[in-house]
């Protein structure tokens, strides 16, 4: 029995029935439904799947199924600054893996997990297409090229 | 019907056109194993996500091997079951499944009756490969009031999923994260507790694995019955004697009244009485429920909710709860056969023989896990003190009959104990899909007109039909009736009711498919509905077999009320047998 | 209308959108805008040329130069000496990697040459967001045509005699999925388009649907006449916001014309196309897989059949292609399936698109002839490889394909020969290797993708695969055995002979094609347990020369877990018990004095 | 922006559209077309090779006569300027000197359309494709 009392602020909730509504409350249109909400509270935690299980009229836990199937979906807040790393075919066979450890050492963090100060979050992901460019890594929306692990630590630099 | 020639090991055969392979095999007499596939034929329910891949075959023209449970027969197809091709394939995913699985069999309460264990046997495995380095899927145990998850032991068959959210609609699970580390959970990996189960218990019964069990609850059974200041009173659903047996090695249908009554008083309990008795109860107050709505109804009296629901059925109750709180007035107010028992026994029975009741434990044998969750709600019990203390299903009574050495075949008859153990054959057929309405009508029949019923069995009430419906000539006045068994067709007649759109005035509904005989802590049916409905038939045989068929006229009930609650729908009779029901649904709250 | 004697077209695919492009565009502007010249030359931001290894590209036309790795400080450069003075600027030229010669028009690159470009026929030409462009170039002229002219079966009947395989991975023929998808009655049927390219290393449908979009718009219109569907839905990744943006003024501008929507070109027919975006799993890909996801629901793959010509998205007849498969259809029909049937080898006909990357000196995406060998691929189109290093092999297909070696170079490239040679066409990715990749470590890395990216459905692939990454990991530590090598043959074949769906069919080809092309090396590191190409940390063992030593102690001192020991002048010695292998000793060893054995 | 409401509708909106990518297409293939360069040096622009240039890119479209106008660099013919390359498909290029626009005109008809040469040819030393090819 569900003894979990949801909290959200009303707009949150308001800009969630929004979304679903805009998508006709059609639970075929839950994934276009999370993308939306995503993009706006930058992950998607609980209390927002529950807000759209009630939004589409769905079970929740078919929704939660739903976010941890697809890995573009995060139920963690993402850093100020997310750093991506393309381990890609292109970008792994030119030493992209070596850059991810750089940037384990400096963050002092695994991927999937941010900084303490909640500056950097470190993930990895597989083809942005820019495999001309290998080693790729993404922050926010910066793309750097070409990447060596001597690389790293001027990346870093630019956010401080 | 257009059929289709194949071949199958070199026999041919006929199938009508869509049969699966799987099943083309079966009816040559080849049983090509399976871990996920399974089938309650006369339900309606299948699944066969073709997951497993144990149950594949070579078949003409394929480049891979077929899942035969999912590959319809084409003509002329020729399949071939057990090349070394297809073995080595078998033993090959069963060696996977079985590198990602604990293998502490020894210790694991499905041990015995375990689908996944019965397969490495049957595969002839004796050995896993790289065990010593491969990584087993790990997650964190979850115990309920009911059900206890313990997914490393998950094999991705499916089968609760989809019990769970197509058969029943609850919704509580669903197959969560990808690859390597999926499986199946409630929303959040949360404990199931805060899902929106409803403990029917429908994922235990289908559970091929240790994945999904009850909570055991004979430790503490035991240590009332060791307890030498503590009356222990059992009780004993109907749809248990139907199915007991079978833990035994009796066949399906297999009544074991009396041996059941004989082993439960050698186990030690101090008094062995029947929820039948209290079923016959159920049907005085329901009954009278129902004919003082109806009566208010025809008089027009827009206040009187009509269909009044049967409210036997603590997983239905919990569904209703979750999904339709706003409906919460219209089932009947009566409580379940087992908590009047309790509430009967802590009061009366125990005034009776002059005991405190917190010197008395009830114990009930169910064929249910929401018997275990509804014996803990907080409005069944008295300062603290439950009406019912320990729920134990079918399955733990077989496995505590069989740790106390008791050889329960070969034991004689015995007849409950008095006065809570003589009940009618109104009250058998409770543990069936249509009983609890049936047994409704005999006395309701009977009470409206004022006339002796004359045919006693409405045999239009039986049947395995997930949603069924008749009208009952009550001296002139139609009286429609609605049946729902499963809660998904159960959400069928209730849509109907919230949108006014029902034309019923009574409406049964039983959570589980079949009724309680196919309930959640019965013993496993392994997909086979066949024992099911041998159990249904076994209720009606004892109901026939009765001298007495009808609640009202169950001496020890009128005596009862005479002696105790005065008459049905009492205050007293209210006090005691009757509840109220919560909104459960979750609350979105607005932070402030 | 202004008369531009001149214009520049600017890259605008992801890869130089990344490097800036969209500043080149705006500096060259700006400059083009100081010396008054914005009535003669025009701008245009493209879609991608395909040599992205050099990229941001600026194209110079008529004169047809092509400028390589070009940024935005460049652009005062291009309009002040080319743009004025008609002078080439040498030094942004692209240069050949073996005669370092520049060459200035890209007919003349060896990228180029052999390339052949009919889904890319657009691509890195026109304004991808500009629908006029497209109509200029016989855009929609097609669907006129067969709306016009041919009856649905017409249609099909000449897609089918095009001989086209769909480009998504299977090589099913895409005549005969549309002759399906029309069989089937129904109320209501669906054209879809997979533009969900979850191949590492592939970036074909990207390019497409970036630099060409109407063209798919187009021929998805074609297939839903031809079918009788009036509802179109593109699957696209998320993570492909440039191509999704592109679509959808793409979708808005056919609506706006009336190429899309009620009563094209008043013919009666109607279609509309609607996105669905993917949200990252790789096995969407799979059409049953897609059509769950469309749903809102996990994607998760069903057994075939029902295909989804017969039960597809909510039930219906649905016909799934890919973008590539599509982008062809125009020209098919404008041309004529005998002109496509020409192109290409006996059973696979017309073009295909790559998406060349890895250790090759020209990374970009390539259209050829089906039938063009792995050699001229590699060697001609692809400059060889990089830092003359020599090649080792080329994996095709993605990580569900197969890795080729040096003897199948000379294979000409269609879908039989691959699936012959134990590869695949997949969708197109081509990643080359060279001499230091190890093929123990390279199957390692593909079946982590597969095992990451399982849904977890089927048994074999859910714990198959990961059964396989783990044994090849013991390979890599030096723990495997030769029987290992046999276990590891057939759990592959096991799973391929199990699995649900084409993910997993298909998932141990990587190992399966290596161990059969790469036996020795596979040998090496369970019997001999070493590594030949170096790769793997575990049997690797740093030694020091003692005819080089000087004893200078720069490695001890470097050395962060103390493993090497030795007097000041004195050779020193490293212990191998604890050495992690970290390398330090040997980038500071000046002596060369170090070495891996 | 209007609805394409037939074929011919496309068809014609089509034709609108073509000259703009008039350059691009033939660039593609200029081997095949008529190929004019205009030498656009200082002293080139100062004798007036800007005209020049308007005039081939006009006329040459308005004769129907697919061709490619480019610019270059200075031929290295300061006394004759305005000058001007042209390479017909096949053939060898030819330099005409002092182009004024009756001359352009001459190029035109003659030159160009019929391969007869016309006055003011500058014998040609070296060739102007640049660089390696």
């Amino acid at each position: 029995m569900s003894h979990i009392k949801i909290e959200l602020r009303k707009e949150d909730v308001d800009f969630i029935k929004g979304v679903c509504a805009t998508f006709n409350n059609d639970p075929q249109e839950l994934i276009n439904v999370l993308h939306s909400c995503q993009e706006h509270f930058g992950y998607l935690p609980a209390e927002v799947q529950e807000v759209v299980s009630d939004g589409l009229n769905m079970p929740v836990a078919k929704i939660y199924g739903v976010v941890t199937f697809y890995s573009f979906f995060t139920m963690t807040p993402k850093g100020k600054h997310p750093i991506s790393i393309c381990l890609g075919t292109a970008c792994y066979v030119r030493g992209a893996e070596k850059v991810l450890e750089e940037f384990k050492k400096e963050l002092g963090i695994q991927v999937g997990e941010s900084t303490k100060d909640n500056k950097f979050s470190l993930s990895s992901l597989r083809c942005v297409g820019a495999c001309g460019l290998a080693p790729v890594v993404l922050v926010g929306d910066k793309t750097y090229g070409r990447v060596a692990p001597d690389d790293v630590k001027n990346i870093l630099k630019e956010y401080e | 019907m257009e059929t289709i020639k194949l071949t199958i090991d070199n026999k041919e055969i006929d199938v009508p056109k869509g049969t699966t392979i799987y099943k083309a095999a079966k009816e040559l007499g080849i049983d090509i194993p399976t871990l996920c596939y399974m089938e309650l034929h006369d339900m309606g329910i299948e699944n066969k996500p073709a997951g497993c891949r144990i149950c594949v075959a070579e078949v003409s023209g394929r480049r891979t091997l077929a899942p035969t449970c999912s590959t319809k027969c084409e003509p002329g197809m020729v399949v071939k079951t057990h090349t070394p091709r297809v073995l080595n394939a078998r033993r090959t995913v069963m060696e996977f499944i079985l590198s990602d699985h604990p293998k502490d069999c020894l210790v694991c309460s499905k041990s015995g009756t375990c689908e996944l264990q019965d397969m490495a046997h049957r595969l002839g495995i004796r050995d896993i490969p790289g065990a010593e380095y491969a990584a087993v899927s790990t997650y964190r145990m979850d115990t309920s009031p009911s059900i206890i998850r313990n997914l490393d032991k998950c094999i991705m068959c499916r089968r609760c999923e989809m019990m769970c959210n197509e058969v029943q609609t609850v919704g509580a699970i669903s197959a969560v994260n990808r690859g390597f580390m999926a499986t199946v959970a409630p929303a959040f990996e949360q404990n199931l507790e805060h899902s929106t189960c409803t403990y029917c218990g429908q994922c235990v019964s289908v559970c091929p694995t240790g994945a999904l069990t009850e909570v055991n609850h004979v430790p503490q059974v035991l240590r009332a019955l060791v307890d030498p200041t503590k009356t222990v009173v059992v009780q004993t659903a109907p749809a248990v004697r139907a199915a007991l047996g079978e833990e035994f090695g009796l066949a399906p249908g297999t009544l074991v009244t009396g041996k059941m009554t004989a082993a439960l008083r050698a186990l030690g309990f101090d008094y062995v009485f029947d929820t039948d008795f209290a079923a016959d109860l159920t049907i005085m107050e329901e009954g009278t429920e129902l004919l003082d709505r109806l009566s208010r109804h025809l008089k027009g009296d827009t206040t009187a909710k009509i269909p009044i629901l049967t409210s036997c059925c603590p997983g239905w109750v919990n569904f209703f709860e979750e999904y339709f709180p706003d409906l919460k007035d219209v089932p009947s107010s009566a409580k379940s056969p087992q908590q009047m028992f309790g509430a009967i026994a802590k009061s009366y029975f125990a005034d009776k023989i002059g005991i405190n009741r917190k010197d008395m434990v009830v114990v009930s044998i169910m064929p249910c896990l929401a018997k275990k969750y509804e014996c803990q709600r907080d409005e069944f019990s008295v300062d603290g003190n439950p009406d019912v203390d320990f729920s134990i299903s079918t399955r733990e009574l077989a496995s505590f009959i069989k740790q106390a050495n008791i050889d329960i075949k070969n034991l004689h008859d015995e007849e409950f104990d008095n006065p809570l153990g003589e009940s009618t054959g109104a009250g058998v057929i409770f543990g069936t899909t249509g009983g609890v309405i049936e047994a409704a009508c005999r006395t309701a029949y009977e009470l409206y007109t004022g006339k002796k019923l004359e045919r006693i069995e409405f045999t239009e009430l039986r049947g395995m039909g997930g949603v069924r419906s008749a009208t009952i000539d009550f001296d002139g006045l139609p009286l429609n009736i609605g049946i729902a068994h499963g809660l998904g067709n159960a959400r069928k007649l209730l849509d109907e009711v919230r949108s006014g759109k029902s034309q019923f005035h009574a409406i049964e509904v039983m959570a589980c498919p079949g009724g309680c005989i196919g309930g959640g802590g019965q013993p496993l049916h392994h997909g086979n509905s066949e024992i099911i409905k041998a159990r249904a038939a076994a209720l009606y045989t004892e109901d026939r077999k009765k001298p007495l068929r009808k609640s009202h006229e169950n001496p020890f009930i009128i005596k009862l009320y005479d002696e105790f609650l005065d008459k049905p729908g009492s205050e007293k009779a209210h006090h005691l047998l009757h509840t109220h029901y919560f909104d459960k649904k979750k609350k979105i709250m607005i932070k402030k | 209308m202004s008369k531009y004697s001149m214009h520049l077209l600017v890259c605008g695919g992801t890869g130089c959108h990344a490097s800036e492009s969209d500043a080149i565009v705006c500096n060259l502007r700006d400059e083009l805008e100081a010396k008054g010249l914005m009535d003669t030359v025009q701008v245009i931001m493209t879609g991608c040329f395909g040599f992205c290894e050099k990229g941001p590209i600026v194209k110079v036309m008529p004169d047809n130069t092509f400028y390589v790795q070009v940024k935005p400080e460049d652009a005062q450069t291009i309009v002040e000496e080319h743009v004025i003075k008609g002078r080439k600027v040498t030094r942004l030229l692209y240069k050949d990697p073996v005669t370092r010669e520049s060459i200035s028009d890209s007919k003349h690159m060896g990228f180029f040459k052999k390339q052949l470009r009919i889904v890319l026929r657009n691509c890195g030409f026109i304004n991808p967001e500009n629908i006029d462009e497209y109509i200029a170039r016989d855009g929609y002229l097609a669907l006129g045509k067969v709306l016009t002219e041919m009856t649905p079966e017409e249609v099909i009947k000449e897609v089918k005699a095009s001989g086209q395989r769909g480009r998504g991975g299977a090589g099913f023929s895409t005549g005969l999925k549309w002759e399906l998808a029309r069989k089937n009655q129904s109320d209501e049927k669906y054209v879809v388009c997979n533009a969900d390219e979850g191949d590492p290393g592939a970036f074909m449908d990207r390019s497409v649907l970036e630099g060409d979009p109407h063209s798919v718009l187009e021929a998805m219109a074609i297939c839903g006449y031809s079918i009788g569907a009036g509802n179109g839905l593109i699957y696209i990744r998320a993570e492909y916001p440039l191509a999704i943006e592109r679509l959808k003024i793409a979708i808005n501008q056919a609506r706006e014309n009336g190429l899309l929507g009620d009563n094209i070109f008043g013919t009666g027919f109607s279609f509309d196309i609607k996105l669905r975006y993917g949200a990252g799993a790789f096995v969407c890909g799979e059409e049953t897989a897609l059509i769950h996801s469309m749903e809102g629901l996990r994607g998760e793959p069903t057994v075939k059949p029902p295909f989804p010509a017969e039960s597809g998205y909510n039930g219906k007849p649905t016909n799934v292609n890919n973008v590539e498969t599509f982008a062809a259809i125009p020209a098919i029909i404008l041309k004529g399936a005998k002109w496509f049937a020409s192109i290409g080898t006996e059973k696979s006909k017309g073009t295909k698109v790559f998406a060349l990357a890895g250790k090759i000196n020209n990374v970009g995406l390539i259209e050829v002839p089906m039938g063009t060998t792995l050699r001229e691929v590699i060697f001609e189109i692809g400059g060889g490889i990089r830092n003359g290093k020599k090649f080792k092999g080329i994996q095709t297909g993605g990580p569900s394909g197969g890795c080729l070696s040096e003897k199948h170079l000379d294979t000409p490239i269609d879908f039989d020969n691959l699936i012959a040679a134990g590869s695949i066409m997949g969708s197109g990715a081509m990643i080359v290797l060279d001499e230091d990749d190890c093929m123990v470590s390279m199957a390692k890395f593909f079946l982590e993708f597969t095992v990451e990216e399982s849904c977890g459905k089927c048994a074999p692939c859910r714990i198959g695969n990961k059964r396989l990454h783990e044994l090849l990991g013991q390979i890599c530590e030096g723990k495997g055995t030769l029987a290992d090598l046999d276990r590891l043959k057939n759990m592959s074949i096991v799973i391929k002979d199990t699995a649900l769906c084409g993910l997993g069919q298909t998932s141990p080809n990587p190992v399966l094609s290596m161990m059969d092309n790469y036996y020795d090396e596979y040998v090496a590191h369970v019997t001999d347990k070493k590594c030949p190409a170096g790769q793997c940390k575990s049997l690797m063992e740093y030694v020091i020369n003692p005819d080089n030593c000087v004893g200078c102690t720069a490695c001890a001192r470097v050395c962060p877990v103390n493993a090497i020991s030795g007097e000041r002048k004195e050779v020193h010695h490293i212990d191998p018990a604890i050495c992690i292998k970290c390398g330090a000793c040997m980038e500071k060893c000046k002596f060369d004095a170090i070495f891996i054995n | 922006m209007s609805k394409i409401t037939s074929l011919a509708d496309l068809k014609k909106r089509r034709e609108e559209l073509k000259s703009g990518l008039d350059i691009r297409v033939k660039a593609i293939d200029p081997e095949n077309v008529v190929q004019v360069k205009v030498a656009m040096a200082t002293c080139g622009i100062a004798s007036g090779a800007k005209t020049i240039m308007e005039f081939f890119l006009e006329q040459l479209d308005r004769r129907n006569i697919a061709a490619v106008v480019t610019q270059t660099g200075c031929m290295g013919y300061c006394y004759a300027e305005p000058t001007i390359e042209v390479k017909l498909p096949g053939q060898d290029p030819v330099v005409f000197g002092f182009v004024d626009l009756k001359r352009a005109d001459q190029i035109i008809e003659k030159y160009i359309k019929t391969g007869e040469l016309v006055d003011g040819i500058i014998p040609v030393n070296y060739q102007t494709i640049d660089l390696k090819e």
